[in-house]
Order: structure tokens, then sequence, then C-alpha cells
């Protein structure tokens, strides 16, 4: 019984749970494209205008929509308590946090990908920098908010009001990587400045919380 | 000049405000520990 | 312990007061910003405080998670809440002294910008404590105080680049300082880390005061000797 | 053999357990009796290792944390704990895989023990009550624990399958294990339990071998 098979084969039940009610991506995508409506009534979408809010904008889209799908991975094993069928096992909670953290970089990765296309079209987006660089930015950006998301999603479960804490708590812990997300997609539309460095920042951010995640899941997921 | 004034006065606002929850806790306590009291 | 709490309350309240006087009178009137430079004398000392009881929340939290220690939780709770008051009255006197020098209420340099995150950081904290049901409350919280930790160098940094990638507004002071203010500054912030003390002092007695109400209305029934049912 | 010294379990200001001593031993058939808000429930999720007491002990054969006994812990709470959107055997699959079990057989095995088909692929949310409790109770036994904790296993239970499964928790505890179960019906287990455990706000107030004892009292 390593790490990898628990992780694998929790993994390969989420995305099939997912598969057959599609609560979480519905939801997220629905979400998701009200912003981007909503968003485009705030100002004028004209090219030049969009390139330099269109950073931020997407993100604040994903990071919004993030929440809907973190609050559905806990929500997801909180119906009939099933949560509680893992916790009297013996498998390591590291293999739970990893699947689920890698189960919502899918989800997320899904919906920045469909979603991607509708901001190029709503808001004339075309990037004068090197477009290839916005994957690695999503990459790590997205793994970011996903992997604190994932672990104050299950904080979040252990308080009263479990969908409203989500939010409060990741996103005061989520700024800097905000920030570099939000800059280095500007960047790279703007064509304007080198993105390396919010590269490194991202990078740093998603190596120091992933292993404080992994230090610290064990007991958040016991603490009852 | 005003400014000043403004700011120390905020300053001792934000503090003395909240002494005072502390106090209102504090008191609530108090009559929970009555209620404590008279019901052993 | 009663009597000590008092005369060191009378004894912070005359460093106070002195300081006060020192600040407005004392000190000498800055050439530039004029007399609005004395708010510096709270602001200042209140940022340093705020830090360290933001300190004392990380190295109390740390401690609950490796001993487990009832006071080592109450002393995070207490230090955080303290913080959050001390970097509330950093933030409000900050825009009033921004306003009349840089003729701005609010710029996005990485001091100030750092410090807010640093108090929402914090306030999200003693919300989780608020919201919080289980009793396994202080766990989360200790955990959630060691990743706002984590957090503040990668916010620090994170502004400090973005910041020096925008151009902002030429912001005025630093140059050197005159020992004289220097001397009321320090007097400002010894008297306000005894206000701290004595707040979380207060502070501290509430919380170990709450737990035992809240033990002892848990265990009411085991401390009678049960009737018939 | 689970031993249990001065356990107290505080939800904040409320105590859900006030000081429980006891010990259970091998082979025999508790059933906890108590009215709602007693803390029985707690008092199995304490043992099962799913809340951590604020005082005192829980020992399980012979392992003083709780966590160490796991794999000898086979429980069942008042809800499934299962996947309302899988099959029964997916669902048994994947705990299996939560313990280790790589091979069918034995989640086969185990649905058979419970009278159900492994070979049912509609969905647990669509089950009947009793189907669903018996499934449940499947995924407690599926890695063989030495001790079982059972909630309310008989709820919404037909009375002929509730009678059904009485017999097979019986042949479980023949065959030495330590049962706990919960329950509000507990004529059905006159016959077969070793001791009836009352329990009133967050203590055990009496234990006796027969119902009818604890009845009059």
């Amino acid at each position: 019984m390593t790490l990898s098979t628990i992780t694998r084969a929790t993994l390969m039940k989420d995305l099939r749970l997912e598969w057959r009610s599609k609560d979480a991506i519905n939801a997220m995508l629905f979400f998701a494209l009200l912003v981007v409506v909503v968003f485009s009534f705030s100002f004028d979408p004209n090219a030049e205008e969009s390139r330099q809010i269109a950073g931020g904008l997407v993100w604040v889209a994903f990071l919004f929509a993030a929440v809907v799908a973190l609050n559905q991975t806990w929500a997801r094993e909180l119906r009939n308590q099933v949560l509680d069928a893992y916790r009297v096992s013996p498998a390591p909670a590291n293999s739970l946090f990893l699947a689920k953290a890698i189960g919502n970089f899918v989800f997320v990765g899904v919906l920045e990908a469909l979603m991607t296309p509708l901001f190029i079209v709503f808001y004339q987006l075309r990037a004068v920098g090197p477009v290839w660089q916005l994957v690695p930015v999503a990459v790590l950006g997205t793994w970011a908010l996903v992997v604190n998301g994932t672990f104050f999603a299950a904080v979040s479960i252990r308080t009263r009001s479990r969908e409203i804490m989500l939010p409060l708590l990741l996103f005061p812990i989520s700024i800097p990587a905000i920030i570099a997300m939000v800059n280095a997609t500007t960047a790279i539309l703007t064509g304007e400045l080198s993105i390396r460095v919010w590269i490194v920042l991202l990078a740093t951010y998603d190596v120091v919380f992933t292993i404080a995640c992994l230090l610290f899941f064990e007991m958040v997921l016991h603490a009852e | 000049m005003n400014f000043l004034y403004a700011a120390y006065a905020a300053t001792w606002i934000i503090h003395i405000s909240y002494l005072a929850t502390l106090l209102l806790r504090y008191r609530r306590l108090r009559k929970q520990i009555e209620e404590l009291r008279r019901s052993q | 312990m009663k009597r000590i709490f008092t005369v060191f309350a009378l004894l912070t309240g005359l460093l106070l007061s002195y300081a006060l006087y020192q600040a407005l009178i004392v000190a000498p009137t800055e050439k530039t910003m004029g007399d609005v430079q004395r708010i510096f004398y709270y602001h200042v000392p209140s940022a340093w405080t705020a830090f360290l009881l933001f300190t004392i929340n990380f190295v109390a939290s740390v401690v609950y998670l490796i001993r487990r220690s009832s006071a080592a939780d109450a002393l995070a709770v207490v230090s955080a809440e303290v913080g959050v008051v001390f970097c509330t009255v950093v933030l409000v006197t900050g825009p009033l002294w921004a306003r009349p020098v840089w003729g701005i209420w609010w710029t996005w340099d990485v001091r100030l910008t750092s410090t807010l995150v640093l108090w929402l950081i914090y306030v999200s904290y003693l919300m989780l404590r608020r919201f919080s049901a289980s009793g396994e409350t202080p766990v989360l919280a200790a955990a959630l105080a060691i990743f706002g930790a984590l957090d503040v160098p990668l916010v620090y940094f994170s502004i400090w680049i973005f910041r020096t990638q925008h151009p902002q507004p030429v912001i005025g002071g630093g140059g050197s300082i005159d020992p004289r203010m220097w001397h009321v500054l320090l007097i400002n912030w010894a008297a306000f880390l005894c206000f701290a003390l004595l707040i979380c002092w207060s502070r501290y007695r509430l919380e170990v005061l709450k737990r035992e109400v809240e033990e002892m209305q848990a265990l009411e029934a085991l401390l009678q000797p049960r009737g018939s049912r | 053999m689970i031993r249990i010294a001065g356990l107290i379990k505080q939800f904040g200001p409320f105590a859900a357990l006030r000081g429980i001593t006891a010990e259970f031993a091998a082979g025999s058939l508790y059933v906890i009796l108590g009215d709602n808000g007693a803390g029985k429930t707690t008092l199995l999720r304490s043992i099962a290792g799913l809340a951590r007491p604020t005082r005192g002990s829980i020992s399980i054969l012979g392992n003083s944390e709780v966590r160490d006994a796991c794999r000898d812990i086979g429980y069942m709470a008042h809800p499934s704990l299962l996947y309302d959107e899988m099959s029964g055997m997916e669902n048994l699959r994947y705990f299996a895989g939560l313990y280790g079990i790589s091979d069918d057989g034995r989640s086969e095995n185990v649905i058979r023990g419970v009278d159900l088909d492994p070979a049912l692929t509609r969905p647990v949310g669509q089950y009947s009550q009793g189907m669903r409790q018996r499934m449940s109770l499947a995924r407690a036994l599926l890695h063989d624990p030495k001790i079982l904790l059972l909630d309310e296993p008989f709820s919404n239970v037909d009375y002929r399958s509730a009678l059904e499964m009485v017999k097979l928790i019986a042949q479980l505890r023949d065959s030495d294990k330590t049962i706990l179960l919960v329950t509000h019906q507990a004529t059905l287990l006159e016959d077969v339990a070793d001791e009836f455990v009352w329990m009133e706000a967050g203590q055990i107030v009496s234990r006796t071998r027969e119902l009818k004892l604890l009845e009059t009292r």
C-alpha cells in the first residue's frame, strides 16, 4: 500500500464521481461565464484597454470559480459522511490530500481551457508578448490556488459556515500568488516586461505551500 | 495640524473601544459564573 | 497579582502621558512636514508592537502544535487579537499622515500594502477561531497562523517587485532623523509596549477565565452527584 | 478488548461525554442504549478514532493510540459512509484499496455475506434504505476487523432483514469479535446480546445482562 496507489484510486474515484454528477464543473463554468459577462459591462472592452486589465480579470474569474470547485471537493466527501470511512482506514492522509489537490487542478485546468477562448472572443484579446509563456504561468498559478484551496477547504469544513469560510481564509493567503499570476499574464499580453521574476515567485509559493500542506494536512483531517 | 489630532484621537478611540469590548465580555462571563454557582 | 497589575497599569498610564507630552511638546517640529509628522510617534510604535505580537502569535502556535498546551493556545489568541487592534491603529493613522504629506490617503506601496495584507491574514485567523465548530479549533488556528507567517515574506517580496516594476508617486521623507526624535520615538514605543502588555495581560486572564467557565459548564453534571433519571 | 478510562469529550462549551470508564471484552456483543444526545454516537466515534478525547484515554487491543489499531476497527455509522453515485462493488473496491486489499474476491464475499448481490450495478443512492444499511455493514466488515462499532444498524431496515442482520452479528460475535452496537431497537437483540449498557447525559449509568432489569430501573 503506497502513497501513490491510494492517491491514484482516490483521484480516479473523484473523477468518476464528477463525471457522473458534473456538479462542480457545471457550477464552476456557469459561474465563470457570469463573471465574464458581468465584468464586460463595467468597462469598454476595446483591445488596448482589455489587454491592460485582462490579466486581473481572467484570474479573478478563475479564482471565484475555483472556490466553487474547491467547496465541492469536500462537500462530496461530507455527503453520507464518507470522509469518516477514509479517516478510520489506515490510508495516509496525504494520499487523500494529493488526490484532492490534483483533482482540483484538473477541474480548474479544464475550466481555464474552456474559458480562455471566451475571454479572447469577448474582450478581443490578442497577446503582444510570447503566448506560450502563458502555459507555465497557468500551471504554476493554478497549482498555487488549488493547493492552498484544497487545504483551507478542508479547514473550513470544520467550521460552522463552511462555504463562506473558504474564501475568507484562502484569499488573504493567496495574495502573493494572485499578484504574481496577474502581473505575469498582463506582462505577456502587453509584451512589455519579463515574467521571469513572477515565475520564480510562483514556483517558490508552490513549493513552500505544498510542503506546508503535506506537513499539516493529517492534523487538519483528524481535527475533531 | 488637524490631521495630527485626528490620528491621536483615532488611536485612542480604537484602543478604548477594544477595551470596552473586553469589559463587556468580562461582564458576560461573570454573569455565566453566577448562573453556574446558583445551579450548583 | 492583582496589586501588581494595578501598579503596572498606573505606571503605564504615567508613561503614556509622559510619552504624549514628549511627542506633542518636547519633540522638535519637522521642517518640511510640520506638526503632522508627530503622528509618526504613534504610528511607528504601533506598527512595531503589532509585528511583535504577530511574531508572538507565530511562536505560540508552533509551541502549541508541539506541546498541545492550552496556555500556548491562549497566548496565540491573545496576541493575534491585540495585534489586530494595533495593526488597525497603524492602518488608520497611516492615511491620516499620508493625506497632508503626500496628498493622497493611500498608496499601494510595499509597507502599506503588506501591512494591510498582514491585517487581512490575522483577521481571517480570528474569524476562523470564531466560526470553528469542532473542539479542535486550536489546531486549525495554529495551522493557519503558520501558513500566514510563511506567507509574509512572499507577500512582501511580491509587492516589492510589483512596485519596482510600476512607477509610483514619488514619496518624500527618509533621510536622517534628528536624534531627539529618535529619543521621543523610543519613549513612545516603550509606552505602547507596556500598554500592549497590559491589554494582553487582561485579555489573557479573560481567555483563561472563559475556558474555565466553558469547562465548568461542560462538566457541571460531572461535579454534581447524579440523581435518578 | 477495549479499555476506556476517564473519557471526556468536549465540543466547545458542550460536553458530549462526561467521564466514561469502561471495559469491553473480546467475543462479546454490547448493546448501547440511551436517549438522543446521551453520547452514544460520540462514544463510538471516540473509540473509532474519529473524535479525539478531550481528556482520558482509550486503549484498544493494547494500543494506547487509537490510530495504531485502526486496522482492527470496523465502523458503521448512522449515515451510510458510501458514495451514492457509485455501485456497491465500486464502493467496496475503493475502500478495500484503502486497507491495501487488492483482490475483488474479498469485497464480493462480504457483499454476499450481507445478502446482497455483488453484480448489482445500480448506484448505492438508488438502493432501498435496508439494502444501503447492509452495504454499509459490508463496508465495515471489509477488512475483517476484530472490533466492530455499529451505530444504528437497523434503522429503517424492515423486520426480516433486521433479523438476518442480527443473526450475522451474532455469528461475528461468536468468532471472537468485540461488538459495540448502538440501537433504539434493543428487543431485537434480547437473545443474542451479552450486555446492555445504558447511557445518559454523557455517562454510563448502568450495565446489565438482562434487558428487563434496565427497563424496570
